[in-house]
């Protein structure tokens, strides 16, 4: 009884977070387009259908390629004992920091002027961490034998991992893809920048339509064909999670890690050529910070460090890079709070009922699904609602943040919970441990690591969130990826130099942070997604 | 006093895994569950420890019902078939895990570790980890953890099963000992008829979720209740037979039948009733032998017409056409 | 809490645009002698600010806006947005910008939009620099110029703006038919178009033409002292960004103060530089480059702003048909 | 001709895991690999099937070295402890998955899945899904789909050492009558020495890598190689004796040793070397006693001095000083 009472509780904080900082708004401000006319029209408009094709399509493929990017490093990292898995982990991470604006860029420069192609490859840039840390970590705890089976029956290496691999690492495919495909269907700095005139998808009309031209039937009517496609993703990666979760036992990585041989040299191989992909365009900023018209300088950084960067921002570089971990922290915080205890609820509803469980799983990820937009100015229509009208507060940057890096923890942490032996809580039961205590004696160190690498994931997502952050942040704290938005957007040498220095800052801040969070040991192998 | 359950009965759903079980453990036994996979005993253990909710009946303990008190509550150990040891504590950290739980103090704490790691023979292994333990030494930890903060009863769900053969007969013989010298209350729930009868005092046999039969070893072994429980206790061939004077007879000749009522009576033959002997009344061709460490199991066809299994020394040496004799201690009478 | 130390609750919440820039110095300043702390909240571009506050009209945001821009004005007004107020600042010379029979939006600055070219790129290949918009079909300057998606992008909106206020309703389609022809690079935003395509930059791009503000090159002077960059002054529109009181303001007295303060000296003084602006205060003196560099067009292009209003998603539309259709 | 491991030595870094294996299997001939946990029984078997690199040595079949051929050539079944079936498949799926990866056709790849399935006593399972199945119905499966495609050479790792011990002991026998039935050449790991006794037709014990002997299953039972094999197969005592013509003598009396080469010898006691008889010539005080399904095992401390195991009938009554005597069949023979 009181464990049901507990897990109420404990289901009622994260969901009532998510109501009063996500479902609210949003219904708010839809409800506000669906009383207006011409709701119906913008339905009936074969145009707004070539706009829900193409941001499907160019979504689908971009998570294609993510896939086929990130397989082979998630193979790199769950299944090779080679030097430097460390190394490539951290670089996968460094894309998800960067601004989309400051990638897009990137890319427009390395690929002439974008299009498609340019949208596909950066939005995959972006997600190529999400597929590799996923896969990897169902990959990692894969027994080998299986293959081994499909081999001495006379299946090749290659035919040995497309019939029993494959099928094998689904449902962490699936899952991993219905987060990219999110991230995708979703992009806007990147579709905007890239795209230029021609190419637009819902989330840019969308915000067009709110921001530009105040049509909010309009506005709404896509954000419901734009709602309707993501719960459907997420309903494909539900399906396909579902097989997973029980089948998973905790297995030694040192089993199932060797040195590689042979063909899997060739895999090794196009891993890396991959991490090489993923740090052109990184090195691209790295140089364009350094270069001006006349020459190599390092006017960008000295500028950032000093006056320069405070006349125009109002703080300096190091400034703005303390109130992003400033920010980023309690954001990160707030998310692992809210996050771990839905992982928790959901870990022990799934015994029980798991339609339930699937439900409210789906519901926690939603909010990567809806646009920055729809969320912000829905805040505007109803937190002034709450006490203190928190319209303007900048109490509303973490909490806007921790809205999308929950969902994150909760995909992360939620498939350790599930793969713990129940038995393992009734044995600390057995002895006396209080059901909270079971969850600090045995859930918590156990999940320990997943819920560190939830962390650093976490972070980096928060460092690098800027379209709630840029409507909610105080002007005399901007973050990095604001200070830099700002930056970008006036003319002369100094400033462009100064925001790309502190797009280099941003990735320093980056790897260390997350190397400082993985590097903390707890006795468990991560079993997490990411 | 100790446990007693009145007409326990566990739903999973609509299914019934365990129905109206009537069953005691005093102070001190041991209780041994046996029966065949599927049969509710993990539910039943469960059911006792507070793990799984009874449908009705009740479950008591000195006379007082259980059912409001939770799992951490009730004081009886667990020991899985896995020992389920925790894996990022080290062997003392798991065994003074119960101590810590009921508040006992470090110093006291680590006494009866040690006390505890020796009793399990393996002093000095506190500060080990867990993974580098064998499987036996692992269930020895978890043993030593169930037992650390004195259980009034504790439940052992197939404790030695995940073990290799000679791992599991020292180890079943070693348990035997070590819980007559705790004192220990405990029901072992196993699905290997040696192992129940080499660790308790008396068995309970399960099938279907009710109980059949419970007794001592010997006398289940001899008189099992039906000839289900003759033929999950080693019976392959049933014959008839009838009792008189303290003998009974069949179709295979006549054997010693202490204690059994006259009258008619089957007999459940297991391998070892007919061994080979030069001297033997009975004789059939060999159908099939297999090596067994110590002996060679034949499938014989008597001559009389029955199928049987036999036993032969490996040592022998076996014609075609072979002569057997009938041994008492490898029959089980069912009346 | 705002910025600046907190005075007794005298506080105004000024709502303004991203680019707002005005240094703590002189709000704290401000905060000393008037007892009035600023607490700034900025919200996007112009167009997001004045959608925001039509949005929360009901219960205001803050007590005074700054950023709604010509553009919008219309709408701000329709909406009933703001309050009366005319600041006795707005005398000094903001009065000139002001929206013909209107006395809530005081101006605060000027910031036109005009075609800037590289002058170095088009001497070194000979190529005359255009002197209209008119020029710019020619097949001399193929391939040569970038300007902004309008939907997307305000400078873009203001050079659509002034094609239709040259061209006129019957003429600027065809116009913009044979920039297409020409060449024309449409990018979403000014960020990439100007640092990335814009040859006169400091990402050294491969178009000498592209749509900015006729301050911009006070920011693009040489080591030789000499501007790189140059303003077509002919054919540039016209923004002006007003300041209010909101209706349903708390604090209509800060926020009038507020308003003051904006059109006074020292804010009007830091306009240039901080923003990239023009003051519209008479006899505020501009930095040194900017003299150089970067005039304020002596006339420039305009819309009435509730056609403007009126007309704009219709524009829009007609817009993308032409140029991506 | 058959498989032939030559100087076989497999490494983990730089550990061996295997060192300096020499062993052939005939073609149609099922050898059994003994062994401690962790003495390198599944390396070894992994680098038969190609799944592990040898660090030197060479495996061939037939005669051809099969160093260069990669583990889908070599036409090697293999079978593991848990069935490792492809969970995303039915058992049909299973079962002819082999098939599949050598093109036979749909045709007969569903007429040898029914044959097989008949094969291991699961006709008609076809369409089930595999986590539908019991522990026991899994293995079969596992051991149908590695016969599928008629491998040259059977490879089962533990196959039966997650199953029950009755289902354990059924499927024991009934692999022994299919893998001869199927006239398969097979290597089994196994540190079950009953189960290693009844399917294979040679045992090769090996101990911390390396071979220690290889015999029949009655070679290796009564003549252990040393004393830790003995150990291993189930001596609890050596006492040393004198063998002279055919008999061996010892401090515990006589008994015959055939085929024993006169000299000093080693004599290994299992628990069935000491019988309690009332006429027996030892005596002994009875220290401890456990019940075996069909005996009881005891502790004695004989009156000569040592502490041996001994074995009891069900049925005996038991005063504390008791006589036994020496079965022959009970002993080993360590020359
Ligand atoms: N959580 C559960 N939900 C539904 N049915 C269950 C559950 N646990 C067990 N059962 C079913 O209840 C019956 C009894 O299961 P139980 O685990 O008690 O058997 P057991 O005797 O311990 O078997 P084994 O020897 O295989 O461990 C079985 O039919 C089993 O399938
Ligand atoms: N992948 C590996 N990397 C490093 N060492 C290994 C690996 N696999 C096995 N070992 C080590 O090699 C030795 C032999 O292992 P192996 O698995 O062959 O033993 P085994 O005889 O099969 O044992 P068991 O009966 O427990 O299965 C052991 O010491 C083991 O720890
Ligand atoms: C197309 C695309 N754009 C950006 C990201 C990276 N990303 C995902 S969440 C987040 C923080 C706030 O939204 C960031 C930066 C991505 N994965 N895919
Ligand atoms: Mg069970
Ligand atoms: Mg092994």
């Amino acid at each position: 009884m009181r464990v049901k009472v507990a897990l109420g509780v404990g289901a009622a904080v994260p969901l009532l977070f998510l109501v009063v900082f996500f479902a609210w708004p949003v219904a708010a401000i839809l409800g506000l387009g669906l009383r207006g006319t011409g709701v119906g029209q913008v339905l009936a408009d074969p145009q707004t259908w070539d706009l829900v094709a193409f941001t499907l399509g160019q979504a689908a493929a971009s998570t294609a390629v993510a896939l086929v990017a990130g397989l082979p490093i998630a193979y790199l990292l769950a299944r090779c004992a080679v030097r430097g898995r460390g190394l490539v982990r951290l670089i996968v991470t460094i894309p998800f920091v960067l601004p989309t604006l400051v990638v897009g860029m990137a890319f427009r420069s390395l690929l002439g002027d974008g299009g498609v192609i340019a949208i596909v490859l950066a939005n995959a840039f972006f997600n190529v961490a999400v597929v590799a840390r996923t896969v990897g970590g169902l990959w990692a705890n894969l027994d080998r034998r299986a293959e081994d089976a499909a081999r001495a029956l006379g299946a090749s290496r290659w035919r040995a991992f497309t019939s029993v691999t494959l099928p094998a690492l689904a449902p962490a495919i699936g899952s991993a893809a219905a987060v990219a495909f999110l991230f995708c269907a979703t992009s806007f700095g990147v579709v905007l920048v890239l795209g230029g005139a021609e190419h637009r998808t819902l989330e840019t009309e969308i915000y067009l339509r709110t921001v530009q031209l105040l049509d909010l039937p309009g506005a709404a009517a896509l954000s419901l064909v734009q709602l309707a496609a993501v719960v459907g993703a997420l309903l494909v990666g539900a399906v396909a999670r579902r097989k997973r979760e029980t089948a998973l036992t905790l297995r030694r990585r040192t089993e199932t890690a060797r040195r590689p041989e042979g063909g899997e040299w060739a895999v090794v191989g196009v891993a890396v050529t991959v991490v090489g992909l993923l740090l052109l365009p990184v090195f691209s900023l790295v140089v364009r910070s350094l270069s001006t018209r006349d020459g190599w300088s390092l006017a960008g950084y000295t500028a950032l460090a000093g006056d320069a960067a405070r006349s125009t921002l109002g703080v300096s570089g190091m400034d703005a890079a303390t109130n992003s971990l400033r920010t980023a922290f309690d954001a990160t915080l707030l998310a692992l709070v809210l996050g771990v205890l839905a992982a928790v609820v959901l870990s022990q509803l799934r015994r029980r009922q798991g339609r339930l469980a699937e439900a409210m799983d789906m519901v926690l990820m939603l909010p990567l699904g809806v646009s920055a937009v729809t969320v912000g100015f829905g805040y505007l229509v109803t937190m002034d609602a709450l006490p203190g009208d928190l319209r303007s507060s900048p109490v509303l940057v973490p909490f806007a943040q921790a809205l999308v890096v929950m969902p994150l923890v909760v995909r992360m942490v939620l498939p350790v919970l599930r793969a713990i032996d129940d038995r393992l809580r009734q044995a600390a039961a057995s002895l006396g441990a209080s059901p909270l205590r079971v969850w600090r004696e045995v859930d918590l160190p156990l999940a320990g690591r997943s819920l560190l690498a939830a962390t650093g994931f976490g972070y980096v997502v928060a460092l690098g969130e800027f379209g709630a952050t840029s409507f909610l942040a105080k002007p005399d704290a901007p973050t990095l990826p604001v200070a830099i938005s700002r930056l970008i957007s006036r003319p002369g040498e100094l400033n462009v130099q100064m925001a790309y220095a502190s797009c280099v800052l941003l990735m320093i801040v980056t790897v260390v942070a997350v190397a400082l969070i993985e590097r903390v040991r707890v006795g468990t192998e991560a079993l997490g997604e990411f | 006093m100790g446990l007693r359950l009145k007409d326990l009965t566990v739903h999973y759903g609509s299914v019934a895994a365990v129905s109206d079980v009537e069953m005691s453990i005093e102070d001190g036994e041991v209780v041994a569950l046996l029966g065949p996979s599927g049969c509710g005993k993990s539910t039943l253990l469960r059911a006792v420890a507070g793990l799984e909710r009874a449908s009705s009946g009740t479950v008591s303990w000195d006379g007082a019902d259980l059912a409001g008190v939770p799992v951490h509550r009730r004081g009886f150990g667990l020991v899985f078939q896995d020992g389920q040891l925790f894996p990022h504590r080290d062997v003392a950290g798991n065994v003074a895990f119960g101590l810590r739980m009921h508040g006992v103090d470090r110093k006291h704490q680590a006494e009866r570790v040690a006390e505890l790691l020796e009793l399990v023979g393996l002093p000095g292994y506190g500060a080990r980890r867990t993974t580098e333990l064998s499987g036996g030494e692992q269930q020895r930890v978890a043993l030593a953890r169930a037992l650390a903060p004195r259980p009034k009863l504790l439940l052992l769900d197939e404790p030695l099963s995940a073990l290799d053969r000679a791992l599991r007969e020292q180890l079943a013989m070693d348990l035997a000992v070590l819980l007559r010298r705790a004192g220990a209350t405990a029901l072992v729930v196993t699905h290997d008829h040696d192992e129940a009868f080499t660790l308790a005092d008396r068995v309970a046999l399960m099938r279907k979720g009710k109980l059949v039969q419970t007794g001592t070893p010997a006398e289940v072994w001899r008189r099992p209740a039906d000839a289900e429980v003759a033929a999950f206790l080693g019976c392959t061939v049933i014959v008839d037979g009838v009792v008189a004077d303290g003998r009974a007879t069949s179709s295979l000749g006549s054997v010693p039948a202490p204690g059994v009522v006259d009258g008619p009576v089957r007999l459940g033959l297991r391998a070892s009733a007919l061994r080979t002997d030069p001297a033997g009344q009975l004789t059939g061709e060999v159908l099939q032998r297999v090596h067994r460490s110590d002996h060679v199991r034949l499938l014989v066809r008597l001559d009389t017409g029955p199928e049987v299994e036999a036993t032969a020394p490996v040592t022998a040496a076996l014609t075609s056409h072979t002569r057997f004799t009938l041994d008492p201690d490898g029959i089980a009478f069912i009346t | 809490g705002g910025s600046g130390t907190d005075t007794g609750g005298n506080k105004v919440v000024l709502v303004t645009h991203n680019s707002f820039a005005v240094p703590q110095q002189v709000l704290d300043e401000f905060a000393k002698q008037s007892g009035i702390t600023v607490e700034v909240s900025r919200r996007g571009d112009a167009g997001e600010v004045t959608n925001q506050l039509v949005l929360t009209k009901s219960n205001p945001l803050a007590d005074a806006v700054y950023g709604i821009d010509s553009t919008y004005a219309s709408r701000a007004l329709a909406q009933g947005l703001l309050q009366p107020y005319r600041s006795p600042e707005a005398a000094k010379g903001a009065q000139r910008y002001a929206l013909p029979g209107d006395d809530r939006l005081s101006a605060v600055d000027v910031g036109d939009v005009c075609l800037n070219m590289d002058t170095g790129f088009l001497a070194q290949r000979g190529i005359p620099e255009p002197t209209s918009l008119a020029d710019l079909t020619d097949p001399r300057y193929k391939d040569l110029l970038v300007v902004q998606n309008p939907a997307t992008s305000s400078p873009g909106l203001a050079f659509l703006f002034a094609t239709i206020a040259t061209f006129g309703e019957q003429g600027w389609a065809d116009y913009w038919t044979k920039l297409k022809a020409n060449g024309v690079k449409v990018a979403s935003g000014w960020e990439e178009s100007y640092n990335q395509d814009f040859s006169g930059s400091a990402g050294k791009g491969p178009r000498p033409l592209v749509v900015s503000y006729a301050s911009s090159p006070s920011a693009e002077i040489g080591q030789d002292g000499k501007p790189r960059t140059k303003a077509l002054l002919g054919g540039c529109y016209r923004q002006v960004e007003y300041a209010g009181v909101l209706s349903g303001a708390k604090n209509v007295e800060g926020a009038r103060k507020v308003v003051d303060f904006l059109l006074s000296e020292k804010v009007q003084s830091q306009l240039a530089e901080q923003m990239y602006v023009y003051p519209t205060r008479e006899g505020v003196a501009l930095p040194q480059s900017w003299q150089q560099a970067a005039p304020l067009p002596a006339k420039a292009l305009e819309l009435p702003a509730d056609q403007v209003d009126k007309d704009r998603e219709r524009w829009l539309t007609q817009w993308r048909s032409v140029v991506q259709g």
